[in-house]
């Protein structure tokens, strides 16, 4: 196979276009990012980045989930509506529960997490399709909520409790530092561990996986309880952030998410993806929505210009040939 | 009796507070009652009107997501001779009889008190209702009359926000990049309000915006002791819902009712 | 004769770290057989495909057809002109059935599809082909080597004046090869150009006119078949002498250490009962479809309405899913590689290291980036894969290479039991010996071995005794002195030793 | 391969096999059907079964199309907002435009199909991720509806345009026909037609349909013109039932449009599943929400009911093997 300069040479190639292929998604919010700071001289100051970062984390969070579910070729459409019951059930056991802080929050992230659980039973277990399993899921936690809620919203919590959502550390506000807590800990989950690495092989190739002695519905199981984990966090920030649990919360989120995941160049066919690439489609959705604003564009037209924006960042990073 | 009552949406605690005061007062009165709920589509809502009729009620109740898309399946009932009350919101075709807030006199009082506040003198937003409803047509009327009247005060834009927090917060938003010295703004109901509320908070303008809502809901009460929203002219939904079903009893017992009755309303302010 | 239908000329086309073809020549006449044989990762493969406009970005040289030059810009192209290609990756639409993917592209009607024609037609190709098959059989439902059978029918029906057949034989019985080779002849006769592509080199000397041999990109040689032989091309393949014989092999009486007992698979396998000793390696035969792979697959813990006992070392295997076989050191070996062995979009290292990554840990769970470095690098010499780094991403190497990747990831959990499923299809006759080196190597390790195979030969030479498959049962054992050819057929249909 | 006799008997539990594995979608409907004739004696009534097919022929319209995007291994997430705009443009057309009702029709027609010919061109031709490419379509035609619009609803259609949607010949209503015919158009053209053949194929393997000479682009192009007429056609069918045009129309519509695709077997895998198989997802929809108001179900509890039917069906459904 050549000689010794050759074969430099030629790995010496290949991580050029591995390098280029893992940012690939980053060009299209780079060109949005260059053209908005020439658009607005608001756009690229400290308080409005953080504002970009902190307006992305609750869905950011749900994002990291979400990676690991379309990894393992799966998908969950209950995302949005188990943070809405999570956050209801910890806003009820701390308003009216008369119970601490911690455990209401405790409570809400059990639930989440069981009910995520559930999910991946049905699937991997039960062997049901997982649309229809996460869509049904949607539907049993949004009227779980409407009927725990009594379908108004909870609202009046401890100040203690509202800084998860609006504190600051520094400058930084904490849901932002959550967010980057969840992204590190999801890239060394992927990366660095074994489990990491049965996402990828499930979701590239389940058979081969199975056969290779991976435990493919424990895999299945555990992301979609991971998924239902993060979206009870979300939900937790989301009424510490609001004040109040709004019975409707996260109401067609589910695409939203996918829409980070799937920006950020993880493939719906599963096996193939990283967290770095649904951070970079986070920030696209979020700095979509901030220039949107900035920009005063009429809110009938910005619906126009977010599909049209999406299209032409994805168009952009497509220059890299796919298949 | 059986009686079936259909609201345009659930995920709005002012329908919920509705739809209890009925729920309670057929308890009260023997009525089966049969609540559905269109998740504010008008497709929807016209598929389970047809439900309840196909189910044979002896009335049908209607909250409509939208007056004119509504009408198809009144007529069904009216063909099936099942009688047709319309509840907080009117439909553009004869019913039985039609229960709701003096919703013009609601648009007036909100006038008149901004513009007491305001000494007759400033400009105005006007975040309106899902268009197509009369509870926003009827308010926007009456709140327009008023104003029309009094030279000093220009009402600069008028944009539907659909009843919502979150599409009041982001129509506030492009507002306010828009427009500068706005002074108040009115909102169709107590969602929209609270969404401007936070729109107006983020760009640092609470202290020279004044917001008056529509409907008294318990976030709004707080808003209104917290000092962020102004007033707000309070319906009494439970009493709407509790009306709904004595009126059907009543017209079922074949007795005679108005074809309007008017729900009283009250100007809440601190 | 020089009746030239096709002349490649001066082909060269790389891909990202690797030069596939540099400037290579071929050419074919009218009814001829033209082979061209290569080591895995040669380029066989590759000059077809750009021969069929797979891949039209080829960085130089020209294709002359039929006195014109052409450059097919995709395979619809290529087969309008008349070429026609069995792929050597079966390409067919599993949901499909036989008739329809045998039709695929061509079916007959305008857009209406006149089914009663399309069912007619294709009985009719079989028939010719002296085929029995059932071609209303969704193409899922088959065994890999009826799935082969259809890709070739497939490219028969195409009246093609150019047949590009890549590795057709890798899964076919012998009955199956013969069958294939008495077409070849007619198409022959009537004027078509075939080029063929094999590992099985004994076929070249039985079919083909001519030979081409690539080696790493380059065309070493091209002479008339009957100017050569077996050797001389071995040697032209690999650069070097090989010994092409099967290795030789003691095999102590070691004692019995792994038992199966009344196996039984709801229709597939029925009361499968055998031993097997330390170290020895035992075959099993059988027709295609016998049910040899499913007496593996139940073993391996796949099917859960398995009835039965397994012993390892004497004590009894509860198996319920492949890891649980692992975990006790049994491995299976796939049979169909695209399907069930790699993970495309993982590296040749991630996909070796797969079955042993829980102890490549420094703690539960966390990836020693060193201790998997070392695995990996350890095997790719040990197995010499054919790859410019352990990076690379395994779908884009050769067949033969990918199969040694797979073969790494079984050897590296240390198995004690080792089911091996046809593990030289696909494979070149360098690399093939080193396979049988291995196998024995393990074996007198002390390492046990039950290899499946439809060849003959490999059988034969390489195992102690036999289990003959038919119908999902085990029709006989032959021990392996006193085994031959007509006995195992014999068997192998339904009769007795 | 065995004898004559076992051929045949292996042939006749192929065919029992196949038979069942095309109608276990059904297993769940039925069940459904049985339970609910026992429920409400007003269930198996004709006005009944006629009002439950005349409610799910909105959605089932689109879910042909769908079927047909999925067969093709793709995904349609902006059917709602089409169906939402088509419908506007007709209604516009017809109130404002002052042009004839067949002309308006048309018109609207032609921007469902251009609007979906153009989610295939980016999809086949700019190779972007079938997801991000009509879940920006979906955003867009929301706009543009909202635009076109003003937010407002427009009402008040001629006596015989009102007739499509609510007209009836003898018993069955207009919309059933059409639902009924676009059913059948749809099986003639998956089971007939050589473009039916080139979807299931393209869904089941691309690049084997790529080497057998299809043209793969063409095909994914046209089944998101398809997909868009279809439900270019829903809309018209939808303003003319309820007189009016509503902005906000069909929003969240593509995921109970993709249930019932998948509910009636289709995998969303691709290249395998049949339009009878979505008939029954619709019906078992259809059933589904007659059924709870039927029973008048509490709306909270709805939810909660409906998410769990849909898993029973499924489980009830799955008792076939899979994989
Ligand atoms: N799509 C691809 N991307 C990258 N490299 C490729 C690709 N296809 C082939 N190669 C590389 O090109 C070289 C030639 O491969 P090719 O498939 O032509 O070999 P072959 O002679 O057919 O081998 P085999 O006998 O194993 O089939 C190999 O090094 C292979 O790894
Ligand atoms: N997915 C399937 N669906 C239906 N029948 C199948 C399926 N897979 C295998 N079979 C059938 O099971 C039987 C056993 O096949 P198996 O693959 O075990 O044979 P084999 O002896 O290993 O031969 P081969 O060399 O082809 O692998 C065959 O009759 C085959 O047709
Ligand atoms: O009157 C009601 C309320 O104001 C509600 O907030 C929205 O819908 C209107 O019809
Ligand atoms: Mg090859
Ligand atoms: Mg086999």
């Amino acid at each position: 196979m050549g000689n010794a300069n050759d074969e430099s040479s030629s790995k010496y190639k290949e991580f050029i276009l591995q390098f280029l292929d893992k940012f690939k998604a980053g060009v299209g919010l780079m060109a949005m990012v260059i053209v908005m700071s020439f658009l607005s001289d608001r756009f690229l100051t400290l308080p409005n980045i953080l504002n970009i970062f902190r307006q992305v984390s609750i869905m950011g969070i749900m994002a990291v989930g979400m990676t690991m579910v379309i990894l393992a070729q799966g998908i969950d459409l209950s995302v949005g509506s188990l943070m809405a019951l999570s956050g209801a059930v910890t806003a009820g056991m701390m308003v009216h529960g008369d119970i601490s802080i911690f455990l209401a929050v405790l409570t809400g992230l059990a639930v989440g997490t069981a009910l995520g659980l559930f999910n991946g039973l049905m699937i991997s277990k039960a062997k049901l399709p997982d649309f229809i399993v996460t869509l049904a899921m949607m539907s049993i936690a949004r009227g779980l909520t409407l009927v725990y809620t009594g379908g108004r919203p909870i609202s009046g919590f401890d100040l203690a409790f509202r800084r998860i959502g609006g504190g600051r550390v520094g400058r930084v506000p904490i849901p932002v530092i959550i967010f980057t807590v969840i992204l590190i800990i999801g890239y060394l989950v992927l990366n660095k561990t074994t489990f990491g690495r049965y996402i990828y092989a499930v979701g590239g190739n389940k058979k081969a996986a199975r056969l290779a002695g991976i435990n493919t519905d424990r895999v299945k199981i555990l992301v979609y309880a991971i998924s239902g984990f993060l979206s009870a966090v979300s939900g937790v920030i989301l009424i510490s952030r609001l004040n109040s649990a709004q019975p409707t919360a996260g109401v067609a989120y589910e695409l939203d998410v996918i829409a980070m995941v799937v920006l950020g160049g993880t493939s719906l066919v599963g096996g193939k993806g990283t967290v770095g690439g649904t951070l970079i489609g986070a920030l696209i959705i979020g700095v979509l929505n901030n220039s949107l604003n900035l920009l005063g564009v009429a809110s009938f037209y910005q619906e126009v210009a977010k599909g049209l924006v999406i299209l032409v960042a994805v168009l952009l990073d497509s220059i890299q040939h796919r298949d | 009796y059986d009686v079936g009552l259909a609201i345009s949406t659930l995920e709005n605690p002012f329908f919920v507070d509705l739809a209890d005061g009925a729920e309670e007062t057929a308890e009260e009165l023997g009525v089966n009652l049969t609540v559905v709920d269109a998740g504010d589509d008008a497709a929807t809502q016209m598929n389970s009107v047809e439900d309840l009729v196909i189910q044979g009620m002896d009335l049908v109740a209607i909250n409509p997501v939208d007056g004119d898309a509504i009408v198809p399946a009144i007529e069904e009932a009216d063909m099936m001779n099942i009688p047709v009350i319309t509840v907080d919101r009117g439909a553009e075709t004869d019913v039985t009889a039609h229960i709701a807030s003096d919703n013009v006199e609601g648009g007036m009082m909100a006038a008149e008190y901004i513009a007491d506040q305001l000494e007759n003198e400033g400009r105005l937003i006007e975040l309106e209702g899902v268009p197509g409803t009369s509870a926003a047509r009827e308010r926007g009327e009456g709140f327009n009359e008023v104003m029309d009247e009094i030279e000093g005060i220009e009402i600069i834009d008028s944009q539907p926000a659909d009843f919502s927090r979150s599409e009041g917060m982001s129509v506030m938003e492009d507002l306010l990049e828009a427009h500068e010295d706005i002074d108040a703004v009115f909102a169709h109901n107590d969602e929209m309000a609270l969404g401007a509320i936070e729109a107006i908070d983020a760009a640092g303008l609470t202290d020279e915006i004044m917001v008056v809502g529509f409907d008294a809901i318990d976030d709004a009460l707080t808003a209104i002791e917290d000092g962020t929203l102004e007033a707000t002219i309070a319906q009494q939904p439970e009493e709407m819902g509790r009306l709904t079903v004595e009126m059907a009893v009543q017209l079922l017992d074949g007795e005679e009712v108005d074809e309007f009755v008017p729900v009283p309303l009250e100007l809440i302010t601190q | 004769m020089a009746d030239k239908l096709l002349e490649m000329k001066n082909i060269s086309k790389s891909f990202p770290g690797v030069q596939a073809l540099s400037g290579v020549d071929f050419n074919i006449d009218k009814g001829e057989v033209h082979a061209l044989v290569g080591e895995n990762g040669a380029g066989k493969s590759t000059l077809m495909k750009v021969l069929t406009g797979i891949h039209p970005d080829y960085e130089e040289g020209k294709i002359i057809y039929k006195g014109k030059e052409v450059r097919f810009s995709k395979p619809a192209e290529a087969q309008k002109s008349g070429l026609a290609i069995i792929h050597q990756e079966l390409e067919l639409i599993p949901e499909l059935t036989v008739a329809e993917n045998v039709f695929l592209g061509r079916e007959p009607g305008r857009g209406w599809i006149n089914k009663r024609k399309l069912k007619t037609d294709t009985k009719e190709i079989f028939a010719d082909m002296g085929i029995e098959i059932n071609i209303n059989k969704k193409i899922k439902n088959l065994t890999i080597g009826k799935q082969q059978m259809v890709e070739i029918a497939r490219a028969i029906s195409q009246d093609a004046e150019i047949i590009a057949m890549d590795e057709p034989t890798s899964s076919l019985s012998q009955q199956e090869v013969k069958i294939l080779f008495d077409l070849i002849e007619d198409l022959k006769e009537e004027g078509i150009g075939i080029i063929y592509i094999s590992h099985h080199l004994e076929e070249i000397f039985e079919i083909c006119d001519r030979v081409t041999v690539l080696r790493d990109g380059y065309k070493v040689k091209e002479q008339a078949v009957a100017d050569t032989n077996r050797d001389e091309i071995v040697r032209q393949m690999v650069g070097r002498d090989v010994e092409d014989r099967f290795p030789d092999f003691k095999m102590d009486d070691g004692q019995p250490i792994f038992e199966v007992k009344n196996l039984s698979v709801p229709d597939l396998i029925e009361d499968v009962s055998f031993e097997v000793n330390k170290g020895e390696i035992f075959g099993l035969a059988g027709l295609m479809g016998a049910g040899r792979s499913e007496i593996a697959r139940a073993i391996y813990g796949i099917y859960k309405k398995r009835t039965g006992d397994i012993y390892l070392e004497g004590k009894k295997l509860d198996i319920q899913s492949p890891g649980d076989a692992i975990d006790n050191g049994v491995y299976y070996l796939t049979e169909n590689r695209k399907e069930e062995g790699l993970i495309p979009e993982l590296s040749v290292g991630e996909n070796m290291s797969l079955s042993i990554l829980e102890q490549l840990t420094f703690v539960k769970g966390v990836i020693s980036k060193r201790k998997e470095k070392n695995l990996v690098k350890d095997f790719i010499s040990k197995l010499d894969v054919r790859t410019p780094g352990p990076w690379k991403l395994i779908k884009n190497l050769s067949g033969g290479n990918q199969q040694k990747v797979i073969l790494g990831r079984v050897l590296s959990t240390d198995p004690k039991l080792i089911i091996m499923d046809e593990p030289t299809r696909g494979i070149d006759v360098g690399a093939k010996h080193e396979i049988y080196k291995l196998i024995k190597e393990l074996a007198s390790e002390g390492v046990t071995i039950i290899f499946i195979s439809s060849e003959l030969p490999e059988i034969l030479n390489l195992t102690s005794r036999i289990g003959v498959v038919y119908k999902g049962k085990l029709q006989g054992i032959i021990d392996g002195d006193e085994a031959t050819q007509e006995k195992i057929m014999s068997l192998a249909t339904g009769g007795s030793s």
